[in-house]
């Protein structure tokens, strides 16, 4: 796949970092402003589909990169559903429970175990995404040759 | 030990996440971890039944109590009738999964396949068991994606038109149940099955509620391809590969469709006369369509398709009946026999046509066709798939030592007492139809005088195949060991008491 | 405000019957954009600020791999020519919708009107969702802790149409032939 | 009431969409609008009127807040839209490979 000109290459370079930034800050505020995993994984998928449409790359390194988010988004379900199951080991035994302490609402490190999942499920949203695009773009590239 | 339903939902959902990470590594831990989680839940679910349980398992998730008695988590719900639906699932996915590590060899991305299956098989489990109908629709849309890839999967012309139409009238169908939820939600402001059917209980809005109805029966009833709504149902399954069209035909249809009609017309909405006539019509109106539209087929597994929609029509039928009786306030011991011949031809069905899709995706895989014309003679090249077929064919059409004679001959029974001559009459003379194409279905294949042209594409069959259809011919003759009292006590009626009062889902959930 | 949001909904109907009967495939997505974006807005004046940040990203992804998939093969709109039967379909679909419009304004006068909503099963996580969940963000709240098995449920959605996708999506089908 | 109706409406052309269209682009768009119209109609039963978004804040006395429950439905509902939405596409342009084309009439290898 070919990139683009240079002045959107020099702009997405500029742009991209601070997108990727936004992502971030909106997964980990999901719990105090509006925003959250979903929104924030969006945002985080479309910096790397920026990178990837403007630079452009080889189509064997944009499967190694599916290979990559596709593991990674497994990797990252696995881990809430292991966080999900915890509860029933120890503390109240119960399924999905809120098992971390709960501190000040409002603050940053709050709300118990609502942040890590948010993480958790930016990441997925994230790999799940860039996965979706990359196939499309792998199998655009592999038609034409 | 306690009960653990989450079980169900988390463990296919593991095996689904890990096959991508492990399975790229390893060679066939896809195989080995799918067999193993569907095993284990048929066994886990065996031993329940063994064990024995009398009042409804409640999870409430999160562990948030009700407050006022108003429920605020989402609950998953084990009971009788939960138990029969997941009985039925863990079978035929079992079975399935077992009979795909030789089918599916020849394919590519045989990771993707598995933990796709994984996924459909924590779908059903979590429409099954969930309390809640938000999350059913989330599960059962798990489920529907699933299914939509797999019917993809050879992605090949056919398959690919396939799985379009079922994308489309599936996605038709979900955003009518969605829309029909919202509604529910503007009535009751609640999601939990059992608070909406004690609000509903204390006072509703006839007209809205009308409304809301026939989306859900429109939307339920495009998943569980009855009549009108079944034009994507010959196409999807004939397209999936084998193991898929007995998942499909065999459970999926099922747990989505009619277990969730079932859930929502006898224990959380009122029944009323017009739902109960529409339900029996439309239930008859496939068994009578399906089973003529089934005559002419070219193709073999259209022809079983077809089939599908007309035997779904007698369990449809039969269940009708039942709140047809009920609504008229008449007697219970005859609703309730004709609930449990519909349940009983709902687990005999799943069966069955689990077994014929093998055995159509057995000759499939030997010969490379599917077209009546081209085949023929097969039955002493292929001694099993034709004696196993042959069992299969007579079950469904009736014949007695076999299962489907049982529970079409309970439907019946009840549909005459009931004095319902006219759908007594019907499901008899569908019947004979149900034999006649059958026959010629053994005919055409196995016992014609027309040899098989072509050339075999294999010396033999797969060991796993082999053993999923003995063992599916087995139980065809096992099943009709649940019409004997004591057997059915544990697995048919907890189900049909469920079903049969109405009222009480709700109260022995919210405790009040 | 109903009236605002009446009018947006019927500038979001107009788009949506334009990106329905465009020419060009691209003007019908810019058009879907518009449907997409005039959502955004309603969900902002709705007091949904969560879902209006998840819309108008999820919208501008959407966007983008439906302009990509369109621009790699055809933008044509397929032609028809006006027959009699087209006219018929029209009137039809047309009679048809404001049949089915008709019967739910009917069906929705016994309802609760716009804004005047009461809670039953979220009478507790306005009241004290915040405190028992820690989480300032009530929607957050909702998802992640009183809902989250639902939350499990959606992730694992995505990754279902990922796997989908990309067993969809793969060049070859069958294995070569051992001869 | 009137934009409840409206919404309906939407609803009723995406679907108008899906049915009539032949070509399958349009067909993926009919559906998104289906989507769109559902989101909508669940945010506007939970809204309130005079509420304030259901974000906890310092310095406002006996707020109203809208019904949380609804938008958490639409956050749900609105990625499952979008995993349905990737499948159409995915399958559409696997379909344009093989037939060359967008038009559901020329793809009827099934029949009957």
């Amino acid at each position: 796949m070919n990139g683009m000109t240079l002045i959107v290459k020099k702009v997405t370079q500029l742009m991209c970092g601070l997108i990727f930034m936004y992502g971030l800050y909106i997964i980990t505020h999901g719990h105090l402003t509006p925003g959250g995993g979903f929104a924030g994984g969006a945002v985080v998928a479309g910096a790397f589909i920026l990178l990837i449409l403007a630079y452009g790359s080889e189509v064997v390194y944009l499967k190694k990169e599916e290979t990559q988010t596709s593991i990674i988004e497994s990797v990252s379900l696995l881990v809430i559903i292991i966080l999900a199951l915890a509860g029933l080991f120890f503390g109240t035994y119960v399924f999905f429970n809120n098992y971390l302490p709960q501190g000040e609402t409002g603050k940053l490190i709050s709300a118990g175990i609502i942040p890590v999942y948010n993480i958790f499920v930016g990441i997925e949203v994230a790999a799940a995404l860039l996965t979706i695009f990359l196939a499309l773009v792998i199998y655009k590239e592999e038609v034409k040759t | 030990m306690e009960l653990i339903p989450a079980l169900y939902v988390v463990l296919p959902l593991t095996g689904a996440f890990l096959i991508p990470v492990v399975g790229y590594f390893v060679k066939d831990f896809q195989k080995i971890l799918s067999v193993i989680i569907t095993l284990f839940l048929l066994i886990y679910t065996i031993w329940f039944f063994a064990a024995g349980y009398d009042s409804p398992v409640i999870t409430k998730v999160g562990g948030w109590e009700a407050v006022d008695g108003i429920p605020i988590a989402i609950y998953l719900v084990y009971d009788g009738l939960s138990a029969f639906l997941l009985l039925t699932v863990s079978l035929i996915a079992f079975l399935s999964t077992f009979y795909a590590i030789g089918y599916i060899k020849r394919f590519t991305a045989e990771n993707n396949f598995y933990a796709l299956l994984c996924l459909m098989i924590a779908g059903m489990n979590g429409v099954v068991l969930s309390g809640d109908i938000f999350n059913i629709y989330v599960f059962l849309e798990i489920a529907v994606m699933a299914s939509y890839a797999l019917v993809a999967f050879g992605t090949e012309k056919r398959e690919l038109e396939a799985s379009f139409k079922y994308q489309v009238l599936g996605g038709i169908a979900s955003l009518l149940i969605l829309f029909a939820i919202g509604l529910l939600y503007w009535q009751t402001q609640t999601l939990n099955l059992a608070d909406i059917s004690l609000v509903l209980r204390s006072g509703s809005h006839p007209t809205a509620l009308m409304f809301t109805q026939a989306l859900l029966i429109a939307g339920f009833g495009l998943k569980a391809a009855m009549i009108p709504f079944h034009a994507w149902l010959p196409d999807a399954h004939s397209s999936a590969p084998s193991p898929i069209s007995a998942m499909l035909s065999g459970v999926l249809i099922k747990a989505i469709g009619i277990y969730a009609l079932l859930r929502l017309f006898f224990n959380i909405f009122l029944m009323t006369y017009e739902v109960s006539l529409l339900i029996t019509v439309l239930g008859a109106l496939s068994m009578v369509a399906g089973g003529l539209l089934a005559i002419g087929q070219g193709d073999i597994k259209r022809l079983l398709a077809y089939s599908s929609i007309s035997q779904i029509g007698y369990v449809i039928t039969g269940i009708g009946i039942g709140m047809l009786i009920v609504v008229n306030g008449g007697n219970k011991t005859i609703a309730a026999l004709s609930v449990a011949g519909g349940l009983f031809h709902l687990i005999n069905h799943a069966v069955l046509k689990g077994l014929l899709f093998l055995n159509a995706g057995a000759v499939e895989y030997m010969t490379g066709v599917r077209e009546f014309k081209l085949l023929g003679g097969l039955s002493k090249k292929m001694p099993v798939t034709a004696t196993t077929s042959l069992g299969a064919s007579l079950g469904i059409s009736g014949i007695p030592p076999f299962n489907g004679f049982f529970s079409k001959l309970l439907i019946i029974i009840a549909a005459v007492r009931a004095e319902f001559y006219t759908l007594a009459a019907l499901a008899v003379i569908m019947n004979f139809v149900t034999l006649g194409y059958f026959l010629r279905f053994q005919k055409e294949i196995f016992y014609s005088k027309e040899e098989f042209i072509g050339k075999l594409l294999y010396n033999k069959l797969p060991g796993t195949m082999k053993f999923s259809m003995i063992t599916m011919v087995i139980l065809c003759v096992l099943l009709s060991l649940l019409v004997i009292p004591c057997l059915r006590d544990i697995i048919l009626n907890p189900a049909v008491e469920v079903l049969m009062n109405t009222g009480e889902y709700a109260l022995n959930i919210t405790g009040s | 405000m109903e009236t605002l949001l009446s009018i947006l909904t019927g500038f979001m109907i107009i788009g949506a019957l334009y990106a329905l009967h465009a020419r060009d495939l691209l003007s019908a997505l810019i058009a879907q954009g518009i449907v997409g974006y005039g959502l955004v807005i309603s969900f902002l004046l709705l007091q949904a600020p969560d879902l209006a940040i998840v819309q108008i990203v999820v919208e501008t992804i959407t966007l983008i791999i439906m302009v990509a998939v369109v621009l790699n093969s055809s933008r044509e709109e397929i032609v028809e020519s006006w027959n009699r039967n087209k006219v018929l379909n029209i009137i039809s679909s047309l009679v048809i919708i404001l049949f089915m419009a008709f019967v739910f304004a009917y069906m929705i006068v016994s309802l609760q009107p716009f804004g005047e909503h009461t809670m039953r099963m979220a009478d507790y996580y306005t009241g004290a969702g915040a405190e028992s969940t820690g989480s300032a963000n009530l929607v957050t709240g909702v998802l992640f802790d009183f809902r989250g098995y639902d939350t499990l449920g959606e992730a694992t959605i995505l990754f279902t149409a990922a796997l989908g996708v990309v067993t969809i999506l793969r060049a070859k089908n069958k294995k070569e032939q051992k001869s | 009431m009137t934009v409840y109706i409206m919404c309906f409406i939407l609803f009723l052309v995406g679907l108008y969409g899906v049915l009539t269209r032949h070509n399958l682009i349009k067909i993926v768009i009919g559906f998104s609008v289906m989507e769109f119209s559902c989101f909508l109609f669940l945010a506007l039963i939970g809204y309130i009127e005079n509420g304030v978004a259901p974000i906890i804040k310092e310095g406002l006395e006996n707020p109203v807040y809208v019904d949380p429950l609804p938008q958490a439905m639409v956050l749900t509902a609105i990625v499952i839209g979008l995993a349905t939405t990737a499948m159409l596409l995915a399958i559409a342009i696997r379909i344009y490979k093989k037939y060359g084309t967008f038009d559901i009439r020329k793809v009827n290898e099934l029949r009957g």
